[in-house]
């Protein structure tokens, strides 16, 4: 579909409404996954492993089963068998098999009557481990001889010879890398490594689930696609899908981390062991850290070679990324994201997915890209330095236009990198004068973005007002975009239309609030769905008036005549056309499904100032600019939000975040206070500039924004840091201790 | 006709070419075509992957129309947060 | 099984349960007393989700004990407007839109309603220092600065 | 003498048929009835005042008490009292916020009040305590180097009566107090200021808030015109409970606090370290910001001790 071309003007997107939800946001109303209690239900505790590796040789459960008000126990003996592929991995996550492949890893699960007797219950379950050898790090588990997480997950990708942890290999790359290094007057090579982050929503993992023995369930749960969840805990069990009703709660927060499921097959297996007894699950802290999320952590080497007056001859990338004892990290995104952002003739990227004792990665906010962008805009950078070039400059120089050849392969469309730059180019922040110990920061990312299965539809209500329902989970306000796409669609006022987020038996499959996809997916879907009720209404005001359908047009929330010619007719407004459709042939509502594409990537440049205090190490962010492409901002200050949003992310992932394993592979910051996100005092504002490149793709040219936010972090941060203090660093976190020691021994140097 | 180009690791599963013309007016039948030409893919293209026609990243939408001279590029499955 | 018969005050209304001596006054809150508004996004004291004031001080009610509540004034997010009055702080949340996921958010209205109280014209810094018990992973606290400043600013001038 | 008993059998895990774990919670009125409480229990015992390190040892599943002793219900443990001598008196339930509150409590030990401040969030400053932080036995507690700075005591009561003793003497090493079965602090005692002092707390975290002290520092002193006549000098978090380096305090007493005494203060400071390498930081970062960290608390008792405003 083209853009609307027929509307320049708009009258209610760029607006910045009240969210619809937000009353009941800030009085604690809104019921999110643990709010919600069923008459009767019983409460679950999961039992998990506290090693790294291990065989379990037997689960007694006796003497937990022997508590008065323990109903149920279920070990994965209770769950389907027979599954494969990702489901496979999914059930084996949620509940191990033969082995715990992790600190954490779920290995029991028990019903009670209260909370409290549900936990008492799971520390009396009895297992019986053989320890095995473990290995954490990604360098480590794909050395010969490394401790083998599983044999034969590797698949068809991966060439012979590698370590059977490594489980999927990507190349990709075009054009002659030698020659392109050839023509460099300068080459830089360097290798990079970054930990794991966790995704860190406030909300840990919660459900309310109901399943009887004759197979038919209700689950409510928070998450941000219940059509994910749903068809993850059907074939966890071996129930079919339609079995099963999954209504999301409220969500606080996900970022990716949560799109598949952890605990909801478990609660789902105790209720129906229970013989159908509601069961209510809830993680705590340290489950959540130590068993869901996080993010890949990565092992990099980049070479990349440019001419005296800095074009891009050649680039070259391996990404070792460690997801977990699973397969899955996001080494695809990884590679063909690394040298987006750039014109480059000769590329070649490599990418390894390999298996540790950790936790099975999931998806995190622009998932592979911020790794790859840590590694290839510090070289970048670097180059820039060494031959005094500005970085915006060079970017200017190299940055992707519409028609480009991308680094991994299609064309470029039209996209926004190259406002983005001069955008950062004329903000007060990249003149700002900087003191001693300070340094500024630059760095772009890119995000493809993604359309996926979505479903939606808008109803007539009698009197004209507008239901909107939709099946992607409101994460961050996209009821109120739903809402002002509809009434500019219509010409209604804002405060006539109610956006629902629906159950599973309510709409068409629906792919999660994921990709970046929601305003883009759900919103060309409830526009679609809106002018699939304009027809309708223009028809019914047709037949009153006799005239063709073709000579009624709509305009601001009336069905008029389309010209002289077409008659002389009072306009009818939708509360009229409402209020007789029930003679003039029923209800009116329109819908839409469908998988749509032109989603339209949007980049995004950072601009970071920094302090190093040169004795401890430690750095303050003093200034910090994002820019990005929002194609055009429906509501502009939820837009903002996922801008300061996802650069305060990554600045925690820059900084302090990082999972860290002792020497027997337990994880030992299982908590926010060793677990280090930014609090509100390590930060300034977060000013934002919203660069507008319409999506040709979508009616009103909205890109999704969500995730290019927390690509640009590394990388600006640690470019910042190196213009601060004369010392590159490769490593991050950049936490304190390492800082304070790159300082010293470029000093001693 | 149609070309496909191929990522560097699917290569080696079609005889070492990195584009491979195809018929078809799908990306369905355009895949059909290619796995029937280069049977070694099968694995790959049923694993899952982003098919960009003319620089436009199409899902898994399998019925998409595909030109005479368009250009195609297989992509890993891609998956945001 | 004997448990802890405890009467308190919450939002102004005497309320009494039973509890086990090892929950929490956030578990009390939420299961025994129906304050769902208090969030539980740690159990430990880092994330502030369940701020509540027990005699007028600020804490979080997953480090106190629901048997130490006897005789207290607990107050809760769902005790901050008056009737169907928002609180300045509420309104200018939703006008700054900043709430995104929103489960911070009655951690942060309670917290920040306690600095105003006690300081009706905090420094940026001394707020942010204030909240800095208060994790949000949406916003980047910048929307959340911004709306309680702007509610102080209303809250002065019109006091 | 109230006392809420869960169960009274003495099964813990397993053994009771009702239930799995179980906690006794008392709420002595006196003091000696609270020794009484803990003497006459065989099981683990902890006793509540804010509880904000006992409630996350609860949820985290680390220390489940038999018996919980809460001790708010003790007449004057929330009291802050000046002595006759100057000096101040502090109860054992005494918050953060209140002593942060107290204007001329912060007057005389703006050190070691800031040290208290520093522990956790603003929510936390609503329950945390200084003997709590003290018997929590972490050396990287905020709060102690403070204390020992100043050089409080505290009155341990037991079961044969009560005795003072002095704060460096509590903590035993990690998690560990020297206090014995049946003991417990019921008050803190904090000298008087006198003329011409001046402390200061200091300690390193990677964020601005919300951390554990990667180090610590505090510095206590005063001065006879610009000249230090007397110093105290503690580091925390780096050796297995909070250390009084006394040849920090050497290299600055007789001095003006000039750039050579600074240098010996600091290089004191670090050769006192005897840290350990873990999440939080490494040995050789330790020892840096020890010293680095001495140098700027001392600057700032220092000039308190001038009455320069800080």
């Amino acid at each position: 579909m083209a853009l609307d071309g027929s509307k320049p003007q708009f009258k209610l997107l760029g607006t910045r409404p009240n969210r619809p939800d937000g009353l009941d946001k800030v009085t604690g109303r809104a019921r999110y996954g643990a709010d919600l209690n069923a008459p009767g239900q019983l409460h679950g505790a999961i039992l998990r492993s506290p090693h790294a590796h291990a065989r379990i040789v037997s689960i007694d459960a006796s003497k937990a089963l022997a508590l008065k008000g323990v109903k149920a126990v279920v070990t994965r003996a209770d769950f389907a068998t027979g599954l494969t592929g990702d489901d496979w991995n999914m059930q084996e996550n949620c509940m191990a098999g033969e082995k715990a492949l992790y600190d954490g890893h779920a290995v029991a699960a028990v019903a009670a009557t209260t909370p409290l007797l549900a936990k008492d219950a799971a520390k009396l379950i009895e297992v019986e481990y053989e320890i095995l050898p473990h290995v954490t790090d990604v360098d480590e588990a794909m050395k010969e001889g490394a401790p083998v997480i599983r044999d034969g997950a590797a698949d068809y990708s991966v060439p012979d010879g590698l370590h059977p942890n490594v489980v999927r290999y990507y190349e990709n790359g075009k054009g002659d890398l030698e020659a392109g290094f050839a023509e460099a007057d300068l080459i830089v090579e360097r290798s990079f490594k970054t930990e794991a982050a966790h995704q860190g929503y406030i909300e840990p993992h919660a459900c309310l689930a109901q399943l009887g023995t004759d197979g038919q369930g209700e689950l409510w749960c928070c998450t941000q696609g219940h059509w994910f969840v749903r068809q993850m805990c059907t074939a966890a069990l071996g129930i079919e899908t339609s079995q099963l009703k999954v209504t999301p709660s409220e969500i606080g927060g996900g970022f990716g981390g949560k799109t598949t499921v952890f605990i909801d097959p478990v609660a789902l297996a105790l209720s129906r062991k229970a013989g159908g007894t509601p069961v209510k699950l809830v993680m705590s802290r340290s489950e959540v850290l130590r068993a869901t999320g996080p993010t890949a952590s990565a092992s990099m080497d980049i070479k990349m070679g440019m001419t005296k007056d800095g074009r891009i001859t050649a680039a070259s990338g391996v990404f070792r990324m460690q997801g977990g004892a699973f397969p899955g990290a996001p080494v695809d995104v990884t590679t063909d994201l690394a040298f987006a952002n750039y014109r480059i003739e000769n590329v070649h990227h490599v990418g390894y997915d390999v298996m540790t004792n950790r936790p099975k990665q999931a998806a995190y906010r622009a998932p592979g890209a911020p790794m790859a962008a840590f590694a290839c805009e510090s070289v970048v950078d670097e180059m820039a330095t060494k031959l005094g070039i500005d970085p915006l400059d060079i970017r200017l120089k190299n940055g992707v236009v519409e028609g480009d050849r991308s680094t991994y392969g299609p064309k470029v469309k039209k996209v926004g990198l190259i406002e983005t730059l001069e955008a950062a180019k004329a903000h007060p922040n990249y003149a700002a004068p900087l003191g001693p110990n300070q340094g500024r920061g630059v760095a772009s990312g890119y995000w493809m973005n993604w359309g996926g299965d979505t479903s939606a539809s808008v109803a007539i209500g009698e009197d004209g007002a507008v239901a909107v329902t939709v099946g992607t989970p409101d994460i961050g306000g996209s009821r109120a975009s739903m809402a002002l796409m509809a009434a500019e669609t219509f010409g209604i006022p804002y405060e006539n239309v109610r956006v629902h987020i629906a159950d599973t038996a309510s709409l068409g499959i629906n792919e999660p609030t994921h990709g970046s996809r929601a305003t883009f997916a759900s919103g060309l879907a409830v526009i679609q769905s809106a002018k699939e009720c304009i027809q309708k209404m223009c028809v019914r005001a047709a037949e009153k008036w006799d005239i063709d359908p073709d000579a009624v047009t709509w305009e601001d929330g009336f069905a008029k005549p389309s010209g002289p010619n077409a008659g002389d007719f009072e306009p009818l407004s939708i509360a009229e056309i409402a209020g007789e459709m029930s003679d003039t042939g029923g209800p009116i509502a329109g819908h839409f499904e469908a998988n749509p594409g032109k989603f339209g990537g949007s980049f995004g440049t950072h601009v970071v100032d920094v302090e190093v205090d040169p004795e401890t190490g430690r750095t303050t962010i003093l200034r910090y600019l994002v820019v990005q492409d929002a194609g055009k901002a429906i509501h502009p200050s939820y837009v903002e939000g996922q801008f300061q949003g996802g650069a305060v992310q990554g600045i925690g992932w820059a900084l302090n975040e990082e999972y860290v394993y002792g020497p027997d592979g337990r994880l030992q910051n299982p908590i926010f206070l060793d677990y280090r996100v930014p609090v509100a005092s390590d930060l300034p504002m977060i000013d934002t500039v919203i660069v507008e490149v319409p999506n040709p793709g979508h009616p009103y040219g909205v890109r999704g924004v969500g995730e290019t936010g927390i690509t640009p972090p590394l990388p600006a941060i640690a470019n910042a840091v190196a213009a601060a203090t004369g010392v590159r660093f490769t490593e991050l976190p950049l936490s304190p201790p390492k800082v304070l020691a790159g300082i010293k021994a470029a000093k001693h140097a | 006709m149609p070309e496909i180009h191929l990522w560097s690791g699917l290569r080696s599963l079609a005889d070492g070419k990195e584009v491979v013309e195809v018929e078809g007016k799908t990306v369905r039948q355009v895949l059909d075509d290619l796995v029937a030409k280069h049977p070694a893919l099968a694995p790959a293209i049923a694993a899952g992957v982003s098919v960009a026609v003319d620089g436009e990243i199409l899902p898994s939408n399998k019925a998409e129309p595909v030109d005479e001279d368009s250009e195609i590029f297989l992509l890993n499955k891609l998956r945001g947060g | 099984m004997s448990k802890i018969h405890v009467t308190t005050t919450v939002n102004g209304d005497e309320v009494e349960y039973l509890c086990d001596p090892r929950e929490t006054l956030l578990d009390c809150l939420r299961d025994r007393v129906g304050m769902m508004g208090v969030k539980e996004g740690c159990g430990t004291g880092d994330c502030g989700a369940c701020s509540v004031t027990v005699d007028g001080r600020l804490v979080c009610s997953c480090l106190m004990l629901g048997a130490e509540a006897e005789g207290k004034e607990i107050g809760t997010i769902e005790g901050m407007a008056d009737g169907d009055q928002l609180h300045p702080l509420q309104q200018k949340f939703i006008e700054h839109a900043a709430l995104q996921c929103g489960i911070c958010t009655p951690g942060i209205l309670v917290a920040a309603e306690a600095l105003l109280k006690k300081n009706p014209d905090p420094t940026e810094t001394e707020l942010r220092y204030w909240l800095a018990g208060n994790l949000c992973r949406c916003t980047g606290y910048d929307k959340i600065i911004r709306a309680v400043m702007d509610a102080a600013a209303d809250m002065r001038e019109a006091s | 003498m109230a006392s809420f008993a869960n169960s009274k059998d003495s099964a813990k895990l397993g053994g009771c048929p009702d239930h799995g774990d179980l906690m006794n919670y008392h709420t002595p009125t006196s003091f000696s009835d609270a020794s009484a409480i803990a003497s006459a229990t065989s099981g683990v015992t902890r006793f509540l005042a804010g509880g904000t390190d006992v409630l996350v040892q609860l949820r985290s599943d680390l220390v489940t008490p038999d018996d919980l002793i809460d001790i708010k219900h003790i007449e004057g443990v929330k009291d802050i009292t000046q002595r006759a001598d100057g000096g101040w008196d502090l109860g054992v339930a005494v918050a953060g916020a209140e002593m942060t509150e107290h204007a001329a409590l912060i007057a005389d030990w703006p050190g070691l009040v800031e040290g208290m401040d520093l522990i956790g969030s603003t929510q936390v400053q609503g329950r945390a305590t200084l003997v709590g932080n003290l018997c929590n036995g972490s050396p990287a507690a905020d709060s102690v180097p403070g204390m020992v700075a100043a050089g409080c005591t505290v009155t341990v009561t037991g079961p044969d009566g009560s005795r003072k003793v002095a704060v460096e003497d509590i903590p035993a090493g990690p998690g560990r107090t020297t206090l014995q079965k049946g003991e417990l602090i019921s008050k803190v005692h904090i000298p008087a200021r006198g003329e011409n002092g001046g402390d200061a707390y200091l300690r390193f975290i990677p964020r601005t808030e919300m951390d554990i002290a990667v180090v610590g520092c505090a510095v206590n002193l005063r001065i006879e015109g610009d000249i230090i006549t007397e110093a105290r000098v503690v580091m925390g978090a780096v050796a297995p409970t909070v250390v009084l380096v006394n040849d920090a305090a050497t290299a600055i007493i007789g001095s003006t606090l000039d750039e050579t005494a600074l240098d010996a203060l600091a290089q004191a400071a670090t050769a006192a370290c005897n840290p350990i390498d873990d999440k939080r930081g490494t040995i050789e970062f330790r020892k840096d910001v020890a010293g680095v960290l001495a140098k700027r608390a001392a600057k700032i008792a220092y000039g308190r001790a001038k009455g320069e405003a800080q």
